[in-house]
């Protein structure tokens, strides 16, 4: 198992790529731009989504919740991965920054599947007249939900940060593999309890009209996660490296500013 | 090599949250030598106990074992070390015997004469919840008697054993180092062996702002 | 493309679909300024704290 | 190397067999739990032969859950989990006697019970033996997941509550596939179809599992 923690000198040019302080320094200049992107993005698609997209012929209305829908539920599914990949790294090459960035990846990737779910439960009322159904979709973001909630409170249940960091790398991956397990077991299930009922998206049929919004909507939620983990990873960095003189020059030179 | 020590440690660290545990460590142990490791409570003896016994990884530094790092003889290493810890392993519901023989399995040594040493005789075949916790320790202590490795690790061995007991364990450490072993252990209590040689751990100046 | 209602206050009506699509949208808006106000304000929480601890280290070298 | 294996089911097992009653726990849960059901929602048969299937899968679930916590608990407290640690044997092995043991007491004792839940609960005669054979092959599959669950959680103080929020998600696609084994052979389908894919399933996760839970042992529990 010692492969696990074994790491060759070949890879310390990957370590100083993963040093805490340069990731701070570097985010730091391109957060504003990165934040203006988000916002110019998230602004153009919602006006464009809400106000000036075609109605769906059957929907009306209600379907405009896609624009959120969609790009909360994709950003949900690759924030899980993004999450498990940065705690396979730390796992194996002892990376301080990429366990930040795991922990930083749970809470946000957590919210945007509740509010997946929530935007779904919403948009059911008007569509089957009920919030809740148990569709394959909504379950397996339902599923999402629990993993990322098991991994967060797996992280906060060790008094040790680097135990509960590993912990929860583990656990996020073993929830990696289990998750097309699972999302093709629900799919399965629903297939075999409600044969076809109203879906809710079909992409490749969408008007170009209705997609295009959808679009920028997912790119934009693209850059407002990236937005997101780096604030989360940059405060987890201040609170861990507190100790480094790097980090109390910065105090100083902030204060002094 | 006659030259090489058996077991050869340097420049140590371990980090616990991004805190040394304790002072770099730079040790060697040869055949035949028995080190004591002292320091303060919370200097990090059983956490030292713990890198030397793989049960954690160090942050950095290299521990080898004859001229050999441990990484690159892992097999080897952990099949010629015994580990008594804190806690010495013995399950309650086997009796005595069933548990010498779980731990000690490899081995072809006496389960009744190891037993009979450790003042066990007779108790063979009693549950280990029938016993008191000083005999749980004696029972793990038999297994000094019964083992081939070369390295022993002993953890605090003398806490909950009478005078008898210590008496029977200082005997078994001389004639392992005798015999051309070597035993790193940990204590605060004064060994009535010669040549003795003591090596000091210390917090690392981490620990003190805690 | 065109603007799809008649004026902003069909738009917030939407045909009855409005409480729904509008709630979705606030929640949302109001979940991601959360995931943007959370970290700047952990971020000055550390700061404040860090600051502090510098100020203590730096007084009690003088003192010694 | 395969000896860790042989070595810690013999242990495992011995243990499980001194403590006899704690062992069947797991069972009695099992047993218990139906028997509220018909009390919670009715007693007629033919609104029970429906929800059976589920029920049973439902059951056997929690079951092994309650017991799954314990797989490596005794080890971490009596310090064996330490000595198993630093053996210099593959950890995966002795891992996979463990979880072998743990299913030899609890799956396969709710396995062979389960006819007695089936007829409580007014099982259809068709779903017998997919049942069995379901319950043989999932709770196999459970005890393999939830071994990492154990893993992770072995050194936290108040473990076994975190341990079901942890693995519950991952049981999902058991619990789908097992059930719907019984209810297509009630259905008068194919059953083999479900089956295979829990097979399909305890393959991977016998491959997977033991290396997951003991790299989580290796990591997590000593600090």
């Amino acid at each position: 198992m010692n492969w696990l923690s074994n790491w060759s000198p070949s890879w310390q040019w990957f370590h100083r790529l993963g040093s805490p302080r340069w990731f701070y320094q570097t985010t730091g200049r391109w957060l504003p731009w990165l934040s203006l992107l988000a916002l110019a993005l998230l602004g153009t698609g919602l006006v464009w989504g809400l106000g000036f997209a075609p109605q769906d012929a059957k929907q009306g209305n209600s379907f405009r919740i896609i624009y959120l829908h969609v790009p909360a539920s994709f950003l949900a599914l690759a924030g899980y991965y993004i999450m498990a990949i940065a705690g396979a790294v730390g796992l194996i090459w002892k990376m301080k920054l990429s366990y930040m960035v795991m922990k930083s990846a749970a809470p946000i990737g957590a919210v945007l599947t509740f509010l997946a779910l929530f935007t779904g439960a919403v948009w059911g009322k008007p569509t089957w007249g009920t919030y809740w159904v148990w569709d394959a979709r909504i379950t397996s973001m339902l599923i999402l939900l629990f993993l990322y909630l098991g991994v967060l409170a797996l992280q906060y249940a060790f008094h040790s940060n680097e135990a509960g960091n590993k912990a929860s790398a583990i656990l996020a991956l073993v929830g990696t593999v289990n998750i097309p397990i699972i999302y093709k077991s629900v799919d399965w299930w629903y297939t075999l309890h409600q044969p076809a009922t109203i879906k809710l998206t079909s992409a490749p049929s969408m008007h170009p009209d209705m997609f295009q919004p959808l679009l920028v909507m997912i790119l934009g939620f693209y850059c407002f996660y990236v937005v997101a983990l780096f604030l989360f990873t940059r405060a987890e960095i201040l609170r861990r490296e507190r100790k480094t003189t790097w980090v109390k020059a910065l105090v100083l030179g902030e204060s002094q500013s | 090599m006659p030259n090489t020590p058996l077991l050869s440690v340097e420049r140590l660290q371990f980090e616990r949250d991004d805190c040394n545990v304790f002072e770099q460590i730079d040790l060697t142990v040869d055949r035949g030598e028995i080190v004591q490791i002292e320091g303060p409570n919370g200097a990090g003896k059983t956490t030292l106990m713990r890198l030397l016994t793989t049960a954690l990884q160090p942050t950095s530094g290299t521990i080898s074992y004859a001229g050999q790092s441990i990484d690159l003889c892992r097999y080897e290493y952990l099949s010629d070390i015994l580990y008594l810890g804190h806690q010495p392993g013995v399950k309650m519901t086997l009796t005595a015997e069933e548990n010498l023989r779980w731990m000690a399995a490899d081995s072809n040594a006496s389960i009744q004469d190891a037993l009979a040493a450790v003042g066990l005789a007779g108790y063979g075949d009693i549950p280990c919840y029938n016993l008191s916790a000083g005999q749980h320790r004696r029972v793990a202590l038999a297994r000094l008697l019964m083992t081939d490795a070369k390295l022993w690790y002993l953890d605090e061995p003398f806490t909950a054993i009478d005078k008898q007991g210590v008496s029977f364990l200082e005997n078994c450490m001389s004639d392992h180092v005798k015999g051309g072993g070597a035993i790193l252990l940990s204590t605060h209590q004064d060994l009535a062996i010669d040549g003795v040689r003591k090596y000091g751990i210390s917090p690392h100046a981490d620990q003190r702002g805690l | 493309m065109k603007f799809q209602f008649e004026n902003l206050q069909q738009m917030f009506i939407m045909e009855g679909h409005g409480p729904y699509v509008w709630t979705a949208v606030l929640v949302s808006v109001a979940m991601m300024v959360w995931l943007i106000i959370k970290p700047l304000a952990d971020r000055r929480a550390a700061l404040k704290d860090i600051a502090a601890d510098v100020a203590r280290t730096a007084k009690s070298n003088g003192e010694t | 190397m395969a000896s860790g294996f042989s070595a810690y089911l013999r242990r495992d097992l011995l243990l499980a067999y001194r403590r006899r009653g704690e062992a069947a726990s797991p069972l009695i849960f099992f047993v218990m739990v139906s028997t509220l059901i018909p009390l919670g929602i009715t007693p007629e048969s033919a609104r029970l032969a429906e929800i059976a299937p589920g029920i049973i899968w439902v059951m056997a679930l929690l079951a092994t859950l309650l017991s799954t916590d314990s797989l490596f608990a005794s080890d971490y407290q009596d310090g064996s989990l330490e000595q198993l640690l630093i053996s210099p044997q593959l950890l995966a092995m002795p891992v996979l006697g463990k979880i072998t043991a743990h299913w030899m007491v609890t799956g396969l004792p709710l396995t062979l019970a389960s006819p007695l839940l089936g007829l409580m609960l007014s099982l259809p005669a068709e779903g017998y033996v997919p049942m069995m054979a379901s319950l043989a092959i999932g709770t196999a599959c459970l005890s393999l997941v939830g071994s990492v669950g154990a893993a992770l959680t072995v050194s936290l103080r108040k473990g076994g509550l975190l341990l079901s929020l942890l693995v519950m998600p991952l049981y999902m696609p058991v619990i789908i596939f097992g059930s719907a084994t019984v209810q297509s052979a009630i259905d008068g389908f194919a059953w083999s179809g479900p089956l295979a894919i829990l097979g399909a399933m305890l393959a991977a996760a016998i491959a997977l599992c033991p290396i997951a839970a003991a790299g989580a042992l290796r990591l997590t529990s000593i600090n």
